[in-house]
């Protein structure tokens, strides 16, 4: 088995990015598409923290607490927003988010 | 750990400090409120922002006094200097214009809750964070203050279904390009091993010509922060979320969210990328021309007003990018003056719009402005004025900007974007002009006047006076975005 | 031993990767939240592996114990039977698809082609980061047994603490303010009356 | 060591055998702890309580643990199974994660990490997310409401709980478990009197973090029916038991580890007391003479045969623990069990005196009280430290 690098898990995390990607252009279901913008932090995270081992430098794993934080904020805000749309209309379709041309 | 932190590293930030204790205040002296004084709470932020205001002055006065051109606190996180103190002064003026032109709005939707008071004093310490900041940590963290409290005032009439999408839709591709910066800036700091910009600089500078992991790191940077200005082919949130916004949320958001996010383009380009600066400009070029092309073209179609003034901003962006293309003293001056100006005119603008919200009118499309001239002939000439200085028309200050960016065009060689940017000047004309006409030459619908509230007066009053000025006796104000180039250029 | 971190590695890409297909691939919302969290286990073990203790802590406490729980009770809330049965892909698919495979290539391709910028010249001395001062610092606080064997970032809590309330204490204070706005924020969008 | 293992793997070889004791012990362990909880309700309520099987029903909890595991299974109809067959899994599962960094003693603990704490909190909120998808999965209307009033109050008495903990962290300053146990050695005190407001405020939102009276809201059967487990029987239904007696005996630990010492013996540091080390083979003579004793009233003659059997059992482990290693061995985990299991006779005690709260009474004790109690607690014993380092 070959050493595991640092570009693994960028590669890795390159990976995750895209899966994230590819789920926030597809789905429809606006709480998914929320989670994978969470699957796109967690490649952010990944990335931190495969530099701050590479670089010896404890700032990554401080940057990745922030973006977990950041995270917690958004996860908290959206939902919520979530909750009001559903309040005044039944639906957590992104299409049938239409009342203004996308 | 007073070796780390000295109380002089608190008092360069202390505009912030007080804007965050008046919004924490604003919330608190909310719960005493009966519901119709609510209106002081817009007071109480008032007062916030002034005390912000004389804080700035004083520290701006105490720089001038050591001749220190630059403060630096909290180990090079934040850097005062004479950029940072030009974007501040644009966020403070947006935001206590935002203040006065909300209270009569809010009242009419029955949301004048503390919260949105609050909220906005809380955005805007993000946007000055972002403005001084000089560390890719802070500047994120400020900038996801900024971007959520703007995702909340977005969707804050919370009956409305239309400002629930907007914000939704804000929400979601705001987080989404928020998560790309984000890999962007992770790359950056592996490539550099710091989170200090200049130290970025510097070590980008030593990177090897065309190395690919600083190619990806400048894709996904700029891919981020195009969607945050707004630019093709990531504007298409834009228009949405104008013209579902509350109207003062809509007239804050084109100005001081707009100027912080492009003080954080300016930076990010300018200081840590600038070495790889053969790199971006291409892609640069190519956007911003897509820019004027699709907001330019696209306005001219929009029945809605603030659909109309949200492709004008694409548009806007447009010509502002061109002042980073051309890259030059004369360009980024043009940049900050523009802004400067833009912040006047658009409010102005936009505050037009939330006078023309009344009882059981929403007072966004273009045909609710048919006859303004009859029923208020004040509106309807500032507006004239505001729309002119939109497209760019001397004597008004819009003129300046435009000037400043085309001549650098000039002076670098980039003839054939000079004229592009001309034409789309004209086109900017058209649909501009189609308002003024919608106001002049047809006859009002109904009989229901404008709502103008003193507040409303005064920052009509304020914002025309301004772009005006700046227009006729413009020296002072190139002045000191002289200073600002020096500043960033440094 | 030397086998171990490399085979945990492909063993919990595996699972990363894997819950992150799934994730937005189900068509039950509360499906897409376990294979999600699935993900976020993973990228727990990825920090573990990595030597990141107290990052893989903070992950499972505020991901899956605080921002998945409140997707489950939102999807609970709003979770219609209806919105399963429907088609759950939009119109784009195709091409955002093929846009995010483009990417993905691109991406994979300047990783591959930039094998030698993973060199990072000025590590791998052994040499650490947190300066002398800090670890100093560290002492000063409390008899620590040393850096860790191998270079790791250790006492990995500690470090950050110092991380977190020298380096970046500006950064910490805006966020307490950002969480902030995001409590009021939630509250107002969330309540039917303020 | 008593077989030549690789290198390599030779520091997993104890934390092997213990977590295998562990997994092996504990359900009996649970199954006593409800054993004991049924006796005592009946002490408190002036009955006697299972005496049916078994001396003294001794052998009750081997009995239910047999209905249990032979009961009928049944999914409802139109359940997720799969998501149905998950949730008791995660609650289980995370409920024995816990274990690992538990310091039963000096010398008998799984790990000691530098997270300890925090990775026992981290682990401890991912139980939630068994009781929400158990009553989201069951497809019936009063699990998943149970679920979501359980989880709401979980989610809300955590934030007090953490709160709580940092209190006591900031004294102990570290946070690993033997390391806290160990700062407490050499403060010569227990946490709890430098932290009597986060020991108390912890011990309340313990009792909600484990669904106990009279927080017991999430399984209130006037209301609710069973709550989140309503629709589970069988084996299913006997591991969110199992997570929930763990759970109590968890929150137990880190209260004792954390507040009362953890392993170590009273007054650890004042030498004229060394004599509590005999502590543990007193215990046993007293227990076995207290068999002896009730082996003297039994009627019947197997019953009389079983307490004598106990006592003796009793007498051979006090003979045992006489052996000077054994005993030194035996220090910690005897001193962290008799902890232990006062505090969970705590729990019990609690459970039968107190009324049960209404659903806003607790949601308002949680937020208007607990939580800005134990901000200030912290904020307090922040500038106490600060004044007192400068």
């Amino acid at each position: 088995m070959p050493e595991v690098t640092t570009a693994h898990y960028i590669f890795l995390s390159t990976a995750l990015f895209t899966i994230g990607t590819i789920g926030v252009l597809t789905r429809r279901n606006v709480v998914i598409i929320l989670m994978s913008i969470e699957l796109i932090l967690n490649a952010v995270n990944i990335n931190l923290v495969a530099f701050s081992k590479q670089l010896l430098s404890i700032n990554g794993q401080a940057f990745a607490v922030f973006i977990i934080v950041d995270a917690a904020a958004e996860a908290a805000v959206g939902l919520g927003i979530i909750i009001a749309l559903f309040r005044n209309k039944e639906t957590i379709n992104a299409d049938e988010i239409d009342l203004m041309k996308w | 750990m007073n070796e780390y932190f000295t109380p002089g590293d608190f008092l360069v930030l202390k505009p912030v400090i007080l804007l965050v204790l008046f919004g924490m205040g604003v919330m608190l002296t909310d719960l005493l409120l009966e519901k119709h004084n609510k209106y002081f709470n817009a007071v109480t932020a008032l007062v916030g922002v002034g005390f912000a205001s004389v804080a700035m002055w004083m520290i701006q006065s105490q720089m001038n006094r050591d001749g220190a051109g630059v403060y630096e606190a909290f180990r090079g996180a934040i850097v005062l200097d004479s950029f940072s103190i030009f974007f501040t002064w644009i966020f403070l003026i947006s935001t206590a214009i935002t203040i006065i032109i909300s209270i009569r709005y809010l009242e009419i939707e029955e949301e004048n809750h503390g919260e949105h008071y609050a909220i906005i004093l809380f955005a805007t310490a993000g946007m000055i964070l972002l403005a001084t900041g000089m560390d890719l940590i802070t500047l994120f963290v400020s900038l996801e203050l900024m971007v959520i409290s703007i995702y909340i005032l977005t969707g804050f009439l919370k009956r409305d279904r239309r400002s629930n999408e907007a914000a939704l839709k804000y929400l979601l591709l705001g987080a989404f390009s928020s998560g790309i910066l984000a890999y962007g800036m992770s790359l950056l700091y592996g490539i550099s091993n710091s989170t200090n910009l200049v130290e970025i600089q510097s070590k980008l500078a030593q990177r090897p010509a065309g190395d690919p992991l600083v190619m990806m790191a400048v894709v996904t940077l700029a891919a981020g922060l195009f969607f945050k200005i707004g630019a093709v082919p990531f504007h298409q949130w834009l228009p949405d979320v104008y013209e579902g916004a509350p109207h003062p949320t809509t007239a804050f958001m084109s100005v001081g969210p707009k100027a912080a996010a492009f003080a954080l383009f300016l930076r990010i380009f300018m200081v840590p990328l600038g070495p790889v600066r053969d790199q971006w400009l291409p892609l640069l070029i190519g956007v911003s021309i897509a820019t004027m092309t699709l907001g330019n073209l696209a306005a001219i179609s929009q029945s809605n007003i603030k659909r109309l003034l949200g492709y004008s901003a694409i548009s806007h962006v447009g010509y502002l990018m061109l002042g980073l293309v051309s890259g030059n003293d004369t360009g980024l001056k043009g940049i900050s003056i523009y802004l400067l100006v833009y912040a006047f005119m658009n409010l102005g603008a936009f505050t037009v719009i939330v006078a023309m919200r009344r009882r059981d009118l929403i007072g966004d499309e273009i045909d609710d402005m048919a006859g303004l001239m009859y029923k208020s002939p004040t509106a309807a000439v500032l507006m004239v004025i505001f729309l002119l200085s939109l497209a760019g028309i001397p004597p008004t200050a819009g003129f300046l900007g435009k000037y400043f960016i085309f001549l650098s065009l000039l002076e670098t060689g980039h003839y054939t974007l000079a004229v592009i940017a001309v034409l789309y000047v004209a086109v900017a004309l058209y649909y501009y002009f189609r308002i003024v006409s919608v106001m002049f030459m047809r006859e009002p619908i109904d009989k229901e006047l404008p709502s103008m509230s003193p507040g409303i007066r005064v920052a009509l009053g304020v914002t025309a006076a301004m772009t005006l000025i700046i227009g006729i006796y413009p020296n002072p104000f190139i002045e000191f975005a002289n200073r600002t180039v020096l500043a960033v250029m440094r | 031993m030397n086998v171990l971190p490399g085979f945990f590695f492909y063993l919990l890409s595996a699972i990363i990767l894997g819950g992150a297909i799934l994730t937005i691939t189900r068509r039950n919302a509360v499906h897409s939240a376990i294979w999600l969290i699935v993900t976020l286990l993973g990228v727990a073990g990825i920090y573990l592996n990595q030597h990141a203790e107290f990052l893989a802590a903070v992950q499972v406490l505020v991901y899956i114990g605080g921002i998945m729980v409140l997707f489950l009770f939102v999807i609970m809330l709003v979770n219609l039977d209806e919105a399963a049965k429907q088609r759950q892909f939009n119109h784009q698919w195709t091409i955002a698809v093929g846009c995010a495979l483009a990417l993905m290539a691109e991406l994979a391709y300047f990783i591959v082609k930039g094998r030698e910028s993973f060199r990072f010249g000025d590590t791998g001395t052994g040499t650490l980061n947190p300066d002398a001062a800090v670890i100093e610092f560290l002492k000063s606080c409390r008899d620590i047994p040393g850096l860790g064997p191998g270079g790791f970032l250790q006492p990995n809590t500690e470090l950050i603490a110092c991380a977190l309330y020298r380096d970046y204490l500006l950064p910490f204070e805006i966020a307490s303010v950002l969480l902030l706005v995001a409590i009021v924020g939630a509250v107002v969008m969330a309540k039917k009356e303020i | 060591m008593p077989l030549q293992l690789p290198a390599a793997f030779q520091p997993y070889f104890w934390p092997t055998i213990f977590i295998l004791i562990i997994i092996l012990v504990f359900p009996l362990v649970a199954g006593y702890i409800v054993l004991l909880e049924r006796k005592v309700m009946a002490d408190i309520q002036v009955r006697l309580g299972p005496m049916r099987v078994g001396p003294h029903g001794l052998l009750q909890p081997i009995a239910d643990a047999v209905k249990l595991l032979i009961k009928e299974d049944i999914i409802p109809a139109n359940a997720d199974k799969w998501v149905f067959w998950l949730a008791p899994v995660i609650s289980v599962t995370a409920a024995f994660v816990s274990f690992s960094v538990i310091p039963f003693s000096d010398k008998f603990y799984i790990t000691d990490v530098n997270i300890g704490l925090l990775f026992i909190t981290a682990v401890s909120s991912v139980g939630i997310l068994g009781i929400i998808l158990g009553g989201w999965s069951s497809n019936s209307h009063y699990p998943l409401l149970g679920a979501l009033r359980s989880a709401a109050q979980l989610v809300s008495y955590e934030v007090a709980l953490g709160f709580a903990l940092i209190g006591g962290l900031m004294v102990a300053s570290t946070l690993s478990m033997q390391g806290i146990v160990k700062a407490q050695l050499d403060a010569g005190m227990w946490f709890v009197f430098y932290q009597p407001v986060a020991c108390f405020i912890y011990v309340v939102a313990a009792l909600a973090e484990t669904n106990r009276a009279p927080f017991d809201m999430p399984e209130a059967e006037s209301e609710i029916v069973a709550g989140y487990h309503t629709e589970y029987s069988g084996f299913r239904f006997s591991l969110y038991f199992l997570a929930e007696y763990s759970n109590i005996v968890v929150v137990s630990a880190i209260a004792v580890t954390l507040f009362f010492g953890g392993w170590l013996r009273p007054f650890p540091n004042v030498q004229a007391l060394d004599f509590l080390r005999y502590t543990p083979i007193i215990a046993m003579i007293v227990l076995a003479g207290l068999s002896f004793m009730g082996a003297g009233r039994e009627s019947r003659p197997p019953e009389k045969i079983g307490m004598a059997g106990l006592g003796i059992v009793c007498l051979m482990l006090a003979g045992l623990f006489a052996m000077p290693a054994v005993l030194t061995w035996i220090q910690g985990l005897f001193w962290f069990s008799l902890k232990v299991a006062l505090c969970i006779y705590g729990f019990i005690w609690v459970r039968f005196t107190f009324p049960r709260y209404r659903y806003d009474q607790l949601m308002n004790i949680g937020w208007h009280w607990l939580i800005p109690l134990a901000i200030a607690n912290v904020i307090v014993t922040g500038i106490v430290m600060v004044l007192k380092g400068s």
